[in-house]
């Protein structure tokens, strides 16, 4: 569904993505994992276009239909079906949760260049937004700024989902959010329907090893290895990695 | 012909740094702490008026009142940031700029109270008239004066900026209030000092720039234009950002005028508009 | 869930305090007859905050040069008025297109900036246009003002020293052109702007050309200031090179930020209040109005932040 | 007892008509740039109501004081309706600047109000309204005059015209470039400054290159004048070289002073200067720094002090009646002797008509004045007079 080709980017000296290949099929649920500055974030902007990478293609879609997509602006990749929710929150503070989600089915319907007619006549994209909102229980009337840290995390999710993704890429969704509130939230990602695609960078093991279908192990922007949760739970790089060297017995 | 181009390069390098002068403490103030201080012309307009009436009134020698207008704009800046200015620095740029408009309408009006409309004139002193001959060309004394000044206050500035502790403490504090005040910056004084120094440096500038510009209660909006292109074409935060902008735009504008008159008013504006079309931040900016 | 577009139906609603404010704008015609030429130019200066507020209020791009569209207006409508035909209202619809094309035009490179840069660039285009205006004097009539043309009256109705039919027409085209505003700013577009406003950042991560959008909001912004331009050549028969000058795009901004940017009436509030402030104190104190005018101004931003309508709304939010 | 009644009646309306007072609305550029020239102006009236009582035939004058705040054609012509509507003022005075008096003369001319300009230069207001009467000065009266002086007596064959890209610059230009020109003169080329211009050394320096033999300038009032002023001194133009001409604004009182002896042996045209010595104008200079400070007079205060004059004496002459027809035919030919000199209302085009004196700067015990070596008297306004010869 999303398959990257031999990407490539630094910073002056600084690599922060060599040669990656990917390939994401359909409908699979990955976990991206690696120190911090392994480059994971970085990833997810060099694929959504937020950063222009030095070399290397990335194509979107299956089979036929798959179309590369290196070259084009942001927007355009969104509207192809790709989305992604950001580590840090960024939302519309003094905008409602429904006014936020509402413009996001608006823009993926292409009404919202039309400033003639009033919002109450686009009553279906409201309702979409209002179902999705509610899927997630996000509460719909309060301003953005006055939402719970972690119903913040959650509007995140929604105007992703609001654009009605084939892939969705959530950057550390959980982050921030208590223990108790995150298995909720991933619940919520779990019973997304099976035709998504989803990758997800995440920390917490418990969470990788309960939701992920395959995980992939980033390292100084280079792909480790990626496997089942089996092989990757069994090897021992990933340990050392995570835990450098292994100064007590396994 | 080589003769003149020196001379427009001369004027032009002079010109600029009056221009630097007038907007070096606007880069402090909006520069480094991000307030939008529209009232910069105004503490210039304090430090003229302080200098001229020490001038006309008092009978002291012009280099004797630069001092005194640089004193006297800072203490005016301090006062004004303790009463208005403290309680918006995190307020909106917009409600910033409605506060320091509405302080240049009232330092307008109180100038033409107490000094009248009248444009004040003052008499340079011997050695800063007329010109010094060089190499068959003539270059005006007092351009040459304000030439060494302004190098001296960049100097000055650059290196109380960049390489003191106290010069450290501002950045610190400017860059990230609530770290600054983690590590024990006194943040509420350095931006009152700061402050300071901006106000200061604009009462500076306008006792200067009367030989040249005149003065009377009308300044505090007639050159907040030509300083606010300075200040964003130099680049926010960067004082060799505003040297070098006041340097550009000062010689490109003497040139203009000179081989191509036509162009005349056009030219300061096209060449601010082409700068930062091609650098957003300013020249040296950060931000 | 019929909740939804409930909620966003509330918002658009026209309120009762809505309808009150417009009879209230029809009082000077009976009780102060001899203000009408006054309330005409504070029609005409609302609606130029109005078209301002579209950009500073909804989309979130300052500009310090605004007065080039509404100059811009004023000479096209001059121009008109003396080459063409003196007919006002298709005169204000051209010069709402020419307003509106040069907008579009400037927009290409006006909204790729932000901040300080942005204000300057605007500022730049201005200043820039003054003076193309004043060295064209041929065609501007240069700093004496456009001369050898009159608009006698609209739709029949002259325009009289008593300003009744000026402020008739001034209130007229400002009410046509809020309901414009109020439409957009309650429209999908109206909700893109303000994400854009709120989160420029997020808005591609949804799939917004928010580029585009910026355009089209400076173009409408830029037709809307060019009617308010038009306007005040109509009602009086005079331009000059003020129209375009840099007082007037910082006053327009004032009187915005005064009323309170982003509310729709903050630009129609601003503009009652400073102009008939600026009326009264100049009346009383010719010389030194402008110390009342500033202090009106410090007052506001240190007791009513985000202008009189935002301190309102939070002293009742305060009180609730 | 009937006829008594109404004979009654008819004296207090009349008296009544006396009493009431004649309200004069004095619109001038109160703030912003141009607030020093509204200021002097103002100071010029109130001298010559000092000097000369505030009652004339028998009903006090009112003064109803407006400012416009810098050139804003729309809100003076709010204000001067509003005058007429609002204030019922009977006579429209004051107007410092060009766009502000022609959206006036509309007024004056639809309201049927008497209207005195007191400073606008440009020569084609007067034909605003058939209510209006001018009592300063027009730009071709001073610079036509001067052009062909140069040319002529003054033994001028080449000139450079340097002068401010704006209105009145363009005007005074043109005329000086025409008459100059008709009288055997040559332009060796001219250039513009622009309208805000802190600087002028490029401009100085491009002329010191040219090295014409003299050198023609128009900028306005201010800052600037000392400002090139001093740049001249520091490009090294000798003035015994290349001749400077210019307007009376470019060695006014304070242009001079800050100039110091750069001035020296500037010659200027104009048709008033407060160091002349004339009885009537020392009189004038000492009652006017009584009511402004101990300023000096310049050509604003002049303006406004003869504006007064012609009003006083116009309602002399209709006994008090200020309906517009009776108060312009009494000033048409009105003729007086004013600080300035001698002065007339040119019958025909109602504008007015003055001597212009030719001066030179120099030192005179210790201080730069404006000596006048040469006067031509009573001119009329050649482009009044064209436009009169066209109909």
């Amino acid at each position: 569904m999303l398959s990257v080709k031999k990407l490539n980017k630094s910073f002056g000296s600084l690599v922060v993505a060599q040669d990656i290949d990917l390939a994401l099929p359909k409908g699979t649920r990955y976990a991206l994992i690696g120190p911090n500055g392994a480059g994971k974030t970085t990833l997810i902007n060099l694929v959504t276009g937020m950063l222009r990478p030095d070399s290397g293609q990335i194509f979107l879609g299956e089979g036929e239909n798959q179309a590369e997509i290196t070259a084009l602006q942001p927007y355009r990749r969104v509207r192809q079906g790709l989305a992604r929710t950001f580590q840090i929150n960024t939302l519309f503070p003094r905008l409602t949760a429904l006014e936020s989600v509402t413009l996001a089915v608006l823009e993926r319907e292409g009404h919202a260049h039309n400033w003639w007619r009033g919002l109450p006549a686009f009553g279906p994209a409201a309702d979409e937004a209002a179902s999705i909102l509610g899927s997630l229980n996000v509460p719909a009337e309060k301003p953005t700024r006055e939402l719970a840290y972690g119903q913040q995390r959650l509007l995140e999710i929604a105007l992703a989902l609001a654009t009605r993704p084939r892939v969705l890429l959530l950057d550390e969704p959980a982050a921030g959010v208590p223990r108790d509130e995150s298995a909720a939230l991933f619940a919520a990602v779990e019973n997304l329907s099976r035709e998504l695609t989803v990758l997800f960078i995440e920390h917490d093991m418990n969470v990788v090893f309960r939701f992920a279908s395959r995980i992939i192990v980033m390292v100084g922007g280079r792909i480790l290895l990626e496997g089942t949760p089996d092989e990757i739970g069994r090897d021992e790089r990933v340990r050392e990695v995570y835990l450098g060297r292994s100064r007590h017995a396994a | 012909m080589f003769s003149s181009l020196a001379a427009v390069l001369f004027d032009g390098f002079a010109y600029g740094m009056l221009l630097f002068l007038l907007s070096v403490g606007l880069s402090v103030t909006l520069g480094m702490m991000n307030f939008v201080n529209l009232a910069h012309c105004s503490f210039a307009m304090v430090g003229g008026y302080a200098a001229v009436t020490l001038a006309n009134r008092f009978g002291w020698p012009f280099l004797a009142t630069l001092p005194v207008a640089f004193i006297v704009a800072g203490a005016i800046a301090i006062l004004l940031e303790r009463l208005l200015f403290r309680r918006l620095y995190r307020a909106s740029d917009l409600d910033q700029c409605l506060l320091t408009i509405g302080i240049v309408f009232i330092s307008i009006a109180a100038f033409a109270w107490f000094y009248t409309t009248e444009q004040q004139s003052t008499q340079l002193p011997a050695f800063l008239q007329g010109s010094i001959q060089a190499g068959g060309m003539s270059f005006a004394s007092y351009r040459l004066f304000l030439i060494v000044v302004a190098l001296l206050v960049t100097g000055l500035l650059i290196a109380g900026i960049e390489h003191t502790r106290f010069g450290a403490r501002v950045r610190a504090a400017v860059d990230n209030q609530r770290m600054a005040r983690g590590l024990g910056i006194d943040v509420d004084r350095t931006f009152m000092l700061t402050f300071a120094i901006g106000g200061g440096l604009a009462g500076l500038g306008g006792a200067l720039s009367i030989q040249v510009i005149g003065l009377d209660p009308s300044f505090a909006l007639t050159f907040l234009v030509y300083v606010l292109i300075v200040v964003s074409v130099g680049g926010l935060g960067s004082i060799g950002g505003s040297f070098a902008a006041a340097t550009v735009l000062g010689i490109s504008d003497m040139a203009g005028k000179y081989y191509f008159p036509w162009l005349g008013a056009f030219l300061i504006y096209l060449v601010m508009v082409a700068l930062l079309m091609w650098r957003p931040v300013g020249l040296f900016g950060r931000r | 869930m019929a909740g939804a577009s409930e909620q966003l139906a509330r918002q658009v609603r026209w309120r009762p305090l809505e309808t009150a404010f417009w009879l209230a704008a029809l009082a000077p015609f009976a009780v102060a007859p001899s203000y009408l030429s006054l309330a005409s130019q504070v029609a005409i200066t609302a609606l130029f905050a109005l078209s301002l507020d579209l950009l500073v209020g909804y989309a979130g791009l300052v500009s310090l040069g605004h007065a080039a569209f509404f100059g811009f207006g004023a000479y096209s409508a001059g121009l008109i008025a003396k080459h063409c035909w003196s007919e006002p209202l298709s005169a204000l619809v051209v010069s709402a297109a020419l307003a509106g094309l040069l907008g579009y035009a400037l927009s290409h490179i006006v909204v790729r900036f932000r901040h300080l840069a942005l204000i300057m660039l605007t500022l730049g285009f201005g200043l820039l246009l003054l003076e193309a205006a004043n060295s064209a004097s041929a065609l501007t009539g240069g700093a004496d003002g456009l001369q050898g043309f009159r608009v006698p009256g609209v739709l029949g109705f002259k325009f009289d020293l008593y300003g009744r039919t000026a402020y008739a027409y001034s209130l007229l085209v400002l009410f046509l052109c809020f309901l414009v505003a109020r439409r957009i700013i309650h429209s999908p577009f109206g909700l893109a702007l303000r994400g854009i406003r709120e989160n420029a950042l997020r808005m591609p991560a949804i799939g917004s050309a928010s580029q585009a959008h910026l355009r089209k909001a400076y173009t409408l912004s830029a037709a809307l200031a060019g009617i308010a331009g038009a306007l005040l050549t109509h009602t009086t028969s005079t331009v000059s090179l003020e129209v375009l000058s840099f007082g007037r795009s910082a006053d327009v901004l004032v009187i915005l930020i005064l009323g309170g940017a982003g509310r729709l009436y903050g630009g129609i509030l601003g503009a009652i209040i400073y102009m008939v402030a600026r009326d009264q104190f100049s009346g009383v104190n010719p010389q030194y109005w402008y110390f009342w005018i500033g202090l009106l101004l410090v007052a506001v931003v240190m007791f009513l932040p985000n202008g009189i309508l935002g301190g309102v709304s939070a002293l009742r939010k305060k009180a609730q | 007892m009937l006829r008594v009644i109404l004979a009654a009646a008819l004296a207090t309306a009349f008296a009544a008509h006396a009493q009431q007072p004649v309200k004069i609305g004095l619109v001038m550029t109160l703030s912003g740039q141009f607030a020093d020239a509204g200021n002097q102006m103002h100071n010029g009236v109130k001298t010559y109501m000092k000097m000369h009582g505030d009652t004339v035939a028998g009903r006090k004058i009112e003064l109803v004081v407006k400012d416009t705040g810098g050139p804003a054609p729309d809100v003076a012509k709010r204000i001067a309706q509003e005058l007429v509507v609002r204030d019922g003022v009977d006579i429209l005075a004051g107007w410092v600047l060009t766009p502000n008096a022609m959206a006036a003369g509309d007024v004056s001319a639809e309201a049927k109000k008497f209207m005195v300009v007191m400073n606008a230069a440009t020569s084609v207001i007067i034909t605003k309204s058939p209510y209006m009467i001018r009592t300063s000065v027009t730009l071709p009266q001073v610079m036509e005059t001067f052009g062909t002086w140069a040319a002529t007596k003054g033994g001028i064959r080449q000139s450079y015209t340097m002068v401010t890209d704006y209105g009145p610059g363009h005007d005074s230009e043109n005329a000086f470039t025409s008459a100059f020109k008709a009288a055997g003169g040559s332009i060796a080329g001219s250039v513009r400054f622009p309208v805000a211009n802190p600087d002028f050394s490029a401009f100085v320096q491009r002329a010191k290159d040219l090295a014409p033999e003299s050198i023609f300038i128009f900028i306005p009032g201010g800052a600037q004048p000392a400002a090139l002023g001093k740049a001249m001194a520091e490009r090294g133009i000798d003035k015994k070289k290349t001749k400077v001409l210019g307007s009376g604004e470019t060695t006014a009182e304070a242009a001079l002073k800050s100039m110091g002896d750069n001035a020296l042996d500037i010659i200027t045209a104009w048709h008033y200067d407060y160091m002349s010595k004339s009885p009537l104008n020392q009189k004038f200079v000492k009652e006017y720094q009584g009511v402004a400070g101990g300023r000096n007079p310049d050509f604003f205060s002049v303006g406004g002090y003869d504006g007064m004059h012609a009003i006083y004496e116009v309602l002399k002459k209709t006994g008090g009646k200020t309906d517009a027809e009776a108060l312009v035919a009494a000033a048409k030919g009105l003729k007086w002797e004013s600080p300035r000199g001698p002065m007339m209302i040119d019958p025909d085009t109602r504008d007015v008509v003055q001597n212009v004196y030719i001066r030179r700067v120099q030192k005179v015990g210790g201080e730069l004045v404006n000596v006048p070596f040469d006067t031509i008297p009573m001119v009329k306004d050649p482009a009044g007079e064209r436009r009169k010869a066209q109909k």
